[in-house]
């Protein structure tokens, strides 16, 4: 018998494959592409937030050294470009025609020889502004005689959306015992992805061919709405993603940078490259979050928990971009009630348009889960608090236990399974919860500020079924098509796109698994829309669910055909064969079989009379319900009385996402969503002014932390299968980042309850909880 | 000596060692680092993450330290040697930090990635055997939105480790 | 941002009035004046190079008188850019003769200021605006004391 | 709007003296020293020189000497260089604990010391030390050298006493004594950023622990950097318990002058001033009881 070669299937904590090019510097991100006679797209930019465009003049710039176009809105018009309809079936602007309606807004497009000469040129460009009343702040603008900013609305509401039962709900409210509400205030927060975005647009007018290379998550719904607008015909239009740098979100959408880049490439012949500053683009590329609620809980007087009901308003900014499945408008945000069993839950949701650029990206957040597990875990906290029992134990009386899974909440999602008592004993068992606690007492007496926060997640993720889910329309499957080549190796293409996910080891993985061939063997592609099948990209922690089934399903529609190649080659019947990992043998004679690359080799050389040729398979995966991962959190900070900083000392992260494909990165994942969830808690924010003007617009006034602040987590895991996934796994993308701010704040909140604090809003700067410790005698002066 | 006046719109001859070898190519004054690095020597593993001096993406030794290429005139490096994540590597064997970062998943996008191990280079030559905390605040002018941090630590950790072991790693490194 | 201030003059407010409703005359106290072009009695169009330091870069202004009202008020509006900035303000000026004889100017001065400097250095910007009226309003004293 | 820098023509000086002739002779220059301020200015379109004056390449002016009266510090002294000086660490913890806080290790391998302090923004962290430390600033320019008392050098913010064509080339800092100690605390929002408030204190003690001086400078407290010079003669032949650090740290923040901004409200940095003043005394103090 041979050996079996180390595959690296399942649970392997191999390397990574794509890490070859990426540590030696030979990756391909959009700006390092560089075509023969290729120019520079640059803008000119709105200082205002809000204004009537009385005039533009392009001559100068037109006459600068280097120019060879000058592209606005009144360009765009004739061809039905000055306007694109975005992913929630709300339009936006590419290039403003009448107006402007947020600072920093695309204005004037300018295409030059270099990025040196588009800049100058720029700079020559006069815009002659009327300025307007500026509205920032979402409640406002749904206020009476508001500043309209979408003249086409006449309103700037944008939607009113309803989930659960009210009057249910309120019932419960009037009957419970207890009943704590908190006003809260998510923040608006920039994704902030290393790599900027941009594009390179080639049309060729020969072939009457559009390729554009794209910093996208979604390259097939590019080309498809591209084609629908432009009525190019798909087939002629390519979109490339190549390597990403980081998405979270943010590289859903399309930019009027891409489309001004592909019309500037058809008017000079030229390939275009445009690729945002860092002060561009966090100005203007969509934003997340920015959600004002009042969420309330009831509960009886022993802490059962009975019922949730949250009142908000999202800010959406100008144009409703987000790119939420069409039955949802925000989101997902009905699975708030989380990890308990409640009786009855309730939330109405209002959006406003603003003078900012669009928002509510799902950023590392399936769908407005992050906001929904803020709202429940803080008023848990706040319940557990008010009721004077800890904290711990008022989640674990109130958990949705596991015999009760599948689970159907009042909401109606069905939770595939979990165990959420397993996740939080584990985290207090691993960060000595009780131990915790004595010391907090000892160091209340000694007037020291210390606070352990708890944060008990359940997410939504794998979107979606199609009975339920689609964006635009297209259904949320995931797709992989899987090519055996006659020597036993393998390309396998997606229809979902890595932005540091890694997938071209994951998948790999999966494959392995299934097929038994080594990792190394397997080649992943995904991002090209002329090669990759028909996909709805990566976000929203979609990709293991979706296309990573696929991956399973399809191999196994391999695994089938091998099989009769198998028998074929063994001279055995088909039911005698049986397959183990890597090889098909004759049942009994285990010393009888033939290896996964001789039945590939046979697919081109010897197959069974009357079958086709050839070992593929494409596989289009609708899966039956979404995964439902989740956690529990623990954080203790130390307060600073006189500074009023609040120090994370430790911090223990426990995830169950399923099975899990490569510990390794899932542990990066972790790692990662935790230091986005630490920075939104104590650092970020896009505030702006009345005036609309943006505070935050790069990496100079928007922190994001570094290595100095980040806290050391200690992760570790349960695992409770998904009973429908085909792998049992569930996604973990984005747990972290929606799991931990409630766990940082209640953190905060928790160290200065006995002084009579309830809430702080995101970030919790210093000055604030410095502010309340002065408000309540507790602040010192040294 | 008399000074030599460049007027704005020259283009200057500049010649340097990039990666050990000897490299010629034009600037104007006022182009950065980074692109001549990038668009005129055709170097694209650094990367522009802002254009702040934030984020540490671009970062190269130059003259045997670790600066934020945005943050210098390609005129200001003539004559000098630079040290590029493309010259990391020698004679196709990864260089130990490369090898952290790959066996310690220091890395997930990738963008950060170049920056990351060159301020790395610069940290371990000056301190070859750094706490966590050291290799904390030597990496805190490079950001990362991926990782969170811990791995690349790690990958420094094993790089320092490695290093350590093999002294080949430790001369005449640009 | 809104800026205010108030000066006292041995002039009568028609005396003042009639100063300080000159374009030409009031564009000679413009702080960093590059050039100036009178367009008409209503409108003048400025180059200002303004900023702190070597932080410095030109501002293309238009003023215009917006409201008049003989002896007791007037209007001028600032509206340009410059430094990737938008400049507005408005400036109202009231007067009042004494009783002791005399008359007291009060100005109120509404300035926003958007764009890429404001969004970057608030306190720069709201600081040398305020620094930059009252030295405007300091030098037309000076000339009507 | 890419942000790219104005064009600007470009000369390399060799020496102090034509550094000079350069500046006095160009039309709207600038000196490029570090560059680490300087040139994010100008690619975000905040400065536009015509000129640059390139003085990286001009030698000896870059030393750390005690062997005199001071010690001194060429102008062109890379930050991180304080951070790795043995000298500085044992002997100036007040500078070495500020350089330790410039920004990051690859912008501090190219700022300078010169730099730094001629940039003289409110939020740069050697000014303060500069004021805390009654340093002397020499200047050379076209009449000749000459040195200017810190106190007097920060004008405004971005505005030192230099002409337009005169040269930083030397700092020198009163050499250390023994019963010398200091201390550079930072509040800032994350690592490397400006500050929220930035306090340096420096101190000498007597034997008893009677305070014989003291300088206490100021970042991100006004629109400039400042000096608290009611707390430091305030301070001087006091025995430094709390209660008279407790006075001292109130009387320096009633000489600040914050501006609210994203880094916090002025309220919030006035008060942080008194902590942090307070911290810093006393961890000078600390170092200066514990020998040196």
């Amino acid at each position: 018998m041979t050996e079996v070669p180390v595959i690296h299937g399942m649970g392997s904590a191999v390397k990574r494959k794509e890490d070859v090019r990426f540590i030696q510097g030979r990756d391909t991100y959009v700006d390092d592409i560089s075509l023969p006679g290729m120019v520079y797209l640059d803008f000119v930019r709105s200082p205002y937030a809000h204004a009537r465009i009385r005039s533009i003049s392009t001559e100068r710039a037109k006459g600068a050294p280097g120019v060879v176009a000058v592209i606005t809105g009144k360009d765009l018009q004739p061809l039905g470009l000055d306007w694109i309809p975005t992913l929630s079936g709300d339009k936006m602007m590419v290039l403003p025609t009448e107006k402007v309606v947020f600072q920093m807004q695309e204005v004037v497009g300018v295409v030059a020889e270099s990025r040196y000469a588009a800049a100058d040129a720029v700079k020559l460009v006069e815009v002659d502004y009327e300025p307007l009343p500026v509205v920032t702040d979402p409640k406002k603008a749904l206020e009476e005689g508001s500043p309209i900013v979408r003249e086409d609305k006449r309103t700037n509401h944008v939607f009113h959306w309803e989930a659960g039962d009210r009057e249910a709900t309120d019932r419960l409210f009037e009957q419970a015992d207890v009943v704590v509400g908190q006003d809260m205030y998510y923040q608006r927060i920039h994704v902030s992805y290393m790599e900027p975005c941009g594009c390179v647009a080639y049309y060729d007018s020969v072939k009457g061919t559009p390729t554009i290379w794209m910093t996208t998550q979604a390259p097939h719904v590019v080309r498809t709405v591209a084609s629908l607008i432009t009525k190019i015909p798909e087939n002629k239009i390519r979109i490339i993603s190549p390597d990403i740098g980081g998405g979270f979100g943010g590289k859903v959408y399309v930019y009027p940078g891409s489309i001004v880049a592909a019309v500037a490439s058809i008017v000079t012949g030229r390939p275009v490259k445009w690729v945002n500053d860092r002060s561009d683009d966090h100005p203007s590329t969509a934003f997340a979050r920015d959600f004002h609620m009042r969420a309330e809980l009831a509960a009886k007087r022993d802490g059962t928990l009975l019922a949730f009901r949250v009142k908000a308003v999202s800010d959406h900014g100008a144009f409703f971009g987000d790119a939420n499945p069409s039955k949802f408008p925000f989101g997902l945000f009905s699975i708030c009630t989380g990890s308990y069993d409640l009786k009855a839950a309730f939330v109405e949701v209002d959006g406003a348009y603003t003078n900012k650029p669009q928002g509510g990206i799902a950023y590392r957040c399936s769908f407005r889960v992050t906001e929904a597990v803020y709202a429940i875990e803080r008023l848990v906290d706040i319940m557990a608090h008010r009721l004077g029992i800890d904290p711990a134990e008022l989640r674990l009386k109130n958990f949705i236990p596991p015999e009760k899974f599948p689970y159907r909440s009042v909401m109606g999602w069905v939770y595939d399974s979990g165990n959420y008592a397993g996740a939080l004993r584990k985290a207090m068992e691993k960060i000595g919860y009780e131990e915790l606690r004595r010391e907090q007492e000892e160091k209340r007496k000694r007037g020291e500020l210390m606070g352990i926060g708890i944060s008990s997640f359940t997410e939504i993720v794998g979107a979606g079924p199609s009975h339920t889910f689609d964006i635009l329309g297209i259904k949320m499957f995931g797709s992989a098509e899987i090519r055996i080549h006659p020597t036993g190796k393998v390309i396998a293409r997606f229809g979902t796109r890595s932005q540091g996910q890694g997938h071209e080891t994951t998948y790999a993985q999966i494959i392995a698994e299934e097929l038994g061939i080594p990792i190394e063997d397997i080649t992943v592609e995904e991002g090209d829309t002329d090669t990759a099948p028909y996909g709805l990209g990566t976000y929203a922690s979609r990709s293991t669910p979706t296309a990573g089934a696929a991956a399973a399903v399809a191999s196994r529609k391999i695994r089938e055909k091998a099989k009769k190649i198998a028998a074929h080659l063994l001279e055995a019947r088909e039911e005698d064969v049986v397959w183990e990992r890597g090889r098909f043998y004759v049942k009994g004679a285990p010393a009888k079989y033939k290896t996964i690359q001789e039945v590939a080799f046979a697919a081109y050389t010897n197959h069974p009379p009357g079958m086709e040729a050839g070992l593929e398979a494409v596989h289009y995966y609708d899966p039956p319900n979404m995964t439902f991962p989740f956690g529990s959190y623990i954080c203790v900070v130390d307060i600073d009385r006189g500074t009023g900083e609040a120090k994370v000392r430790r911090f223990v992260a426990v995830d169950d996402c399923g099975n899990i494909i490569n510990p390794l990165i899932v542990d990066g994942q972790i790692h990662g969503g935790l230091t986005m969830g630490f920075g939104t808690a104590f650092m970020e924010e896009i505030g702006y002014d009345q005036d609309g003007n943006i505070y935050g617009a790069n990496f100079m006034d928007y922190t994001i932390p570094t290595a100095v602040e980040t806290p050391k987590w200690e992760t570790d895991k349960t695992v409770t299968p998904s009973p429908h996934h085909p792998l049992g796994a569930k996604g973990v993308g984005e747990s972290a980042t929606v799991g931990s701010p409630a766990a940082f704040v209640n953190a905060v909140v928790d160290a200065l309850w006995p002084l009579g604090v309830t809430h702080i809003d995101m970030p919790l700067y210093p000055w604030k909880i410095r502010r309340l410790l002065e408000e309540k005698g507790y602040a010192l002066d040294k | 000596m008399t000074a030599l006046i460049y007027p704005a719109d020259a283009k200057v001859r500049l010649e340097l060692t990039v990666n050990g070898e000897r490299r010629v190519g034009e600037a104007e004054p006022r182009m950065l680092l980074v692109h001549f690095i990038r668009e005129v020597l055709g170097l694209t593993g650094t990367h522009v993450g802002c254009d702040t001096s934030n984020c540490g993406a671009c970062t190269v030794v130059l003259n045997g330290r670790a600066v934020k290429s945005c943050t210098v005139f390609a005129v200001q490096a003539n004559g000098g040697s630079l040290l590029t994540v493309e010259g990391l590597a020698r004679k196709g064997r990864l260089h130990p930090i490369q090898e952290g970062f790959w066996e310690k998943h220091g890395l997930q996008c990738g963008y950060c990635t170049p920056g990351m191990m060159m301020a790395a280079y610069d940290l371990l030559q000056k301190s070859p055997n750094p706490t966590e905390e050291e290799i904390r605040r030597g990496i805190s002018g490079n950001l990362c939105r991926c990782t969170g941090y811990v791995k690349i630590v790690e990958a420094i950790e094993y790089a320092a480790q490695k290093l350590r072991s093999d002294p080949s790693w430790r001369s005449g490194g640009d | 941002m809104k800026f205010e201030g108030s000066y006292q003059f041995p002039k009568s407010s028609s005396e003042v009035y009639s100063y300080i409703s000159d374009l030409r005359r009031v564009s000679e106290c413009i702080p960093d004046l590059k050039s100036l072009e009178i367009k008409s009695e209503d409108e003048a169009l400025a180059t200002v190079r303004a900023g702190i330091g070597f932080i410095r870069g030109d501002f293309n202004l238009r003023f215009n008188v917006t409201q008049r009202s003989p002896h007791t008020n007037l209007g001028y509006a600032v509206h340009g850019s410059g430094l990737g900035s938008g400049v507005d303000i408005s400036i109202t000026v009231q007067l009042e003769d004494l009783s002791t004889g005399g008359s007291t100017l009060s100005w109120v001065a509404d300035t926003k200021v958007v764009g890429r400097v404001a969004s970057m250095a608030q306190g720069m910007i709201s600081s040398q605006a305020e620094k930059i009226i009252k030295q405007f309003f300091e030098c037309l004293s000076q000339r009507l004391r | 709007m890419f942000v790219i820098p104005d064009r600007f023509s470009y000369t390399v000086a060799h020496s102090v003296e034509e550094a000079v002739e350069l500046l006095h002779t160009l039309e709207d220059s600038k000196v490029l020293a570090g560059g680490q301020s300087l040139i994010p200015f100008m690619k975000l379109g905040y400065a536009s020189p015509k000129s640059l004056v390139d003085i990286n390449r001009i030698p000896n002016l870059d030393y750390l000497d005690d062997s005199g009266e001071s010690l001194k510090i060429g102008a062109l002294t890379r930050i991180s260089r304080l951070c790795d000086s043995e000298l500085v660490a044992k002997d100036y913890p007040l500078i070495h604990d500020a350089a330790l806080q410039i920004a990051d290790p690859l912008v501090r391998n190219l700022g300078t010391f010169g730099g730094n302090v001629c940039h003289a923004d409110m939020g740069d962290d050697l000014p303060a030390v500069c004021l805390a430390m009654n340093a002397e600033m020499v200047a050379s320019g076209p009449s000749g050298q000459r040195v200017l008392a810190a106190k007097d050098f920060f004008v405004d913010r971005f505005t030192t006493l230099l002409a337009s064509d005169e040269l930083l080339t030397e700092v020198r800092i009163p050499k250390n004594r023994r019963g010398c100690g200091g201390a550079y605390l930072k509040l800032e929002r994350r690592v490397g950023d400006y500050a929220i408030v930035g306090v340096a204190a420096q101190l000498e003690v007597d034997g008893d622990g009677v305070c014989r001086s003291v300088g206490i400078g100021l970042t991100s407290a006004s629109t400039k950097p400042i000096k608290a010079s009611e707390a430091e003669s305030w301070l001087v032949g006091k025995s430094l318990s709390d209660e008279v650090l407790d006075k001292a740290s109130t009387l320096a923040m009633n000489t600040s002058n914050p501006l609210s901004d994203i880094r916090g409200p002025a309220e919030y940095k006035k008060a942080m001033v008194k902590v942090l003043t307070h911290r810093a005394l006393k961890l000078a103090y600390k170092r200066a009881r514990g020998g040196l």
